[in-house]
């Protein structure tokens, strides 16, 4: 019966994954990565909480009982579009990150402040 | 006869990504990833023939221009001259 | 008209088989390149056809027709752009000569 | 995988998969949403903004073991946390009691609309879609500021002509691209129209509309060159599109405001509340389609407008 719970643990799997690059990576570019990984791992949550055993999409039609459940499916549309949104302005920040330092490792941005300072 | 073709598609998909993660070179993953593009267009045909609701193959018309627009500019910015500067560097 | 549609299923599905094996055996990006570029489109011409078989109604009978024929455009130029782009950028196909010389080294091996 | 360049490939083949699992889920207007934005707009903008960090990632020389600590106790108090939840697809689960069999048993009478992601995104919770289309519209905003590209004087007019006619012999050699392109971007730009307001009845509307229609807009850049692009489509005029694309969301909102009912409420939109209702949902995705499509070309223009710029510097300095 606790096999019923695996949607979950896929879930947290790649969430790790996602936490992982985000901490362990001083690259900015790959951290951005690190973070749609994550982004994604909470889309496939919300998206397997919304699935009805023997449901089709919810989109009405004669003969059908079951629908999946819509509310997850509107929340994470919207999400995904402003997730691009954030990513894109993240990148925008990498590059000016980039212009600025030279760079976008993390350790060696942190360098050149200490030198500043 | 939907669930075999669904599942060769499968065993195909894995051969690309197979591909992708051992791509000596750089067009090796493009390839890979075109491949699994029109892959991708299938699966969900085929899936949509197989839940018996197959009203949904506007997905698969998006993805077969998608899956263009992305190898075109995976392309277009491979060739641009940053890349081959690194290239060179590695070399 | 059931028969049909699995025929012409398990000829797209074999010929995506040999595609994969392909991309996966051969030894160089050209070829490899050409063992999907050639079998992508007809196995997806094939696996299209078998699906327009299943007596599906109007709407997704010329959705179908309209896939099929995108990919028909669609698969060839991005095959043509991925080689042209390797070839420019200096990707050197493997060529007869080291294959005979591979071939030769290993007989006498 | 110190090569970011093989790092963004293999993003979009898991884009992909997880666009075959929402279908799998029954997901299609996420799945369309995913395959529009994942695939296509998602890698260009990665690879766009690398052209100009650079492709390779430094070696670390930290040591992974603490992250590494730290992840493995995070998941397995997460998996532990999994223990209390509902199990998967039970039709019982405290997800599907609340408001969902409102949406799905009333939403035909209420709305009229049989895809009922449609109606829940554009009626029952159009306040919140909104809020996500300001969001965009700030992000696109915030893109503008950091990225749009300085207007230089105009003391290196050999080297745009130079640029010109480099980008002439680039397009010599994409004929048959250029050719395949022209004949689909009309097509591309249809389909998104169709999806736009085909959106009450399948999968589709705005959002996944105006991702498709942004695509084709670059797919034409990337082919034909920044400054015929730019002859195209004037950047200011896109500006003021993603503004109206806001205002027109808002403005039906103020007008059922000024009719004496809620904010959003379109039944005072016609003297029939299906009717009004529909009029409504159209209005509103179009406003979203038109939002989406612009910020998504002003996030497209000004990295790629950045990057020519910072590759043009280049080549006057070398």
């Amino acid at each position: 019966m606790i096999m019923g719970l695996y949607n979950y643990w896929v879930v947290v799997v790649l969430m790790m994954i996602g936490f992982y690059i985000v901490i362990a990576h001083g690259n900015l570019i790959k951290k951005i990565v690190g973070l749609s990984i994550f982004q994604t791992s909470v889309f496939i949550f919300y998206i397997s909480m919304a699935k009805v055993d023997g449901g089709t999409a919810p989109i009405l039609a004669e003969g059908i009982k079951q629908y999946s459940n819509p509310l997850p499916h509107v929340l994470i549309l919207t999400a995904i579009v402003v997730g691009i949104a954030t990513t894109a302005l993240g990148l925008a920040l990498a590059v000016r990150i980039k212009e600025a330092y030279g760079t976008i490792e993390e350790e060696e941005i942190q360098e050149k402040d200490n030198l500043d300072c | 006869m939907l669930i075999a073709a669904t599942i060769a598609i499968l065993v195909v998909m894995i051969m690309a990504m197979i591909r992708a993660f051992i791509g000596p070179t750089l067009y090796d993953r493009i390839l890979a990833v075109n491949m699994f593009g029109t892959k991708t267009v299938l699966l969900i045909s085929l899936l949509g023939f197989l839940m018996g609701r197959p009203e949904f193959l506007d997905i698969a018309i998006v993805y077969a221009l998608i899956n263009f627009i992305s190898v075109i500019g995976v392309l277009h910015y491979s060739d641009s001259s940053i890349f081959k500067r690194s290239d060179q560097q590695k070399k | 008209m059931d028969i049909s549609s699995s025929v012409f299923l398990l000829i797209g599905s074999f010929l995506y088989i040999s595609g994969g094996v392909g991309i996966l055996r051969f030894p160089d990006f050209y070829t490899r390149m050409h063992a999907v570029g050639v079998t992508e489109t007809l196995a997806t011409a094939m696996i299209l056809i078998g699906l327009m078989l299943l007596n599906p109604e109007g709407l997704v009978l010329i959705k179908l027709i309209i896939i099929l024929i995108m990919t028909l455009f669609i698969s060839p130029t991005a095959s043509h752009a991925l080689a042209s782009s390797a070839m420019q950028n200096n990707l050197i196909p493997k060529l007869d000569k080291n294959e005979v010389n591979e071939k030769e080294t290993s007989s006498n091996s | 995988m110190k090569d970011l360049l093989s790092v963004i490939m293999l993003l979009g083949i898991y884009s992909l998969l997880s666009a075959c699992f929402f279908v799998a889920m029954d997901a299609v207007d996420v799945a369309f949403t995913e395959a529009a934005v994942g695939a296509g707009i998602s890698t260009l903008l990665m690879l766009v903004a690398i052209t100009m960090t650079g492709r390779e990632e430094n070696p670390s020389r930290h040591k992974p073991a603490l992250a590494l600590i730290v992840v493995t106790i995070t998941g397995s108090l997460l998996i532990y946390g999994t223990l209390d939840m509902p199990y998967f697809g039970l039709a019982q689960d405290p997800v599907h009691l609340h408001v969902a069999p409102r949406y799905v048993n009333d939403s035909m009478q209420e709305i009229g609309v049989p895809n009922i992601v449609t109606s829940v995104l554009a009626s029952y919770r159009a306040f919140d879609t909104f809020g996500e289309v300001v969001v965009i519209f700030t992000a696109g905003m915030g893109v503008l500021a950091l990225l749009s590209v300085v207007r230089r004087p105009k003391d290196i007019v050999i080297d745009s002509s130079k640029i010109d006619s480099f980008n002439k012999c680039m397009h010599e050699e994409h004929l048959i691209l250029r050719i395949v392109a022209k004949m689909l971007i009309p097509f591309i730009l249809l389909f998104a129209l169709y999806v736009q307001f085909h959106g009450d009845y399948g999968p589709g509307g705005g959002f996944q509309a105006g991702v498709i229609f942004a695509a084709a807009i670059i797919l034409y850049t990337m082919l034909f060159g920044m400054n015929t692009a730019r002859r195209v489509i004037n950047q200011s005029a896109t500006q003021l599109f993603a503004a109206i694309g806001v205002l027109l969301y808002g403005s039906v909102g103020v007008i059922s405001l000024l009719e004496g009912k809620n904010f959003l409420d379109y039944r005072v939109l016609s003297t029939d509340p299906l009717a009004g209702q529909h009029l409504g949902i159209l209005l509103i995705e179009l406003g979203v389609g038109i939002t989406v499509t612009a910020v998504m070309v002003i996030i497209f223009f000004n990295f790629a407008g950045r990057g020519n710029d910072q590759q043009n510097k280049e080549n006057s300095d070398s």
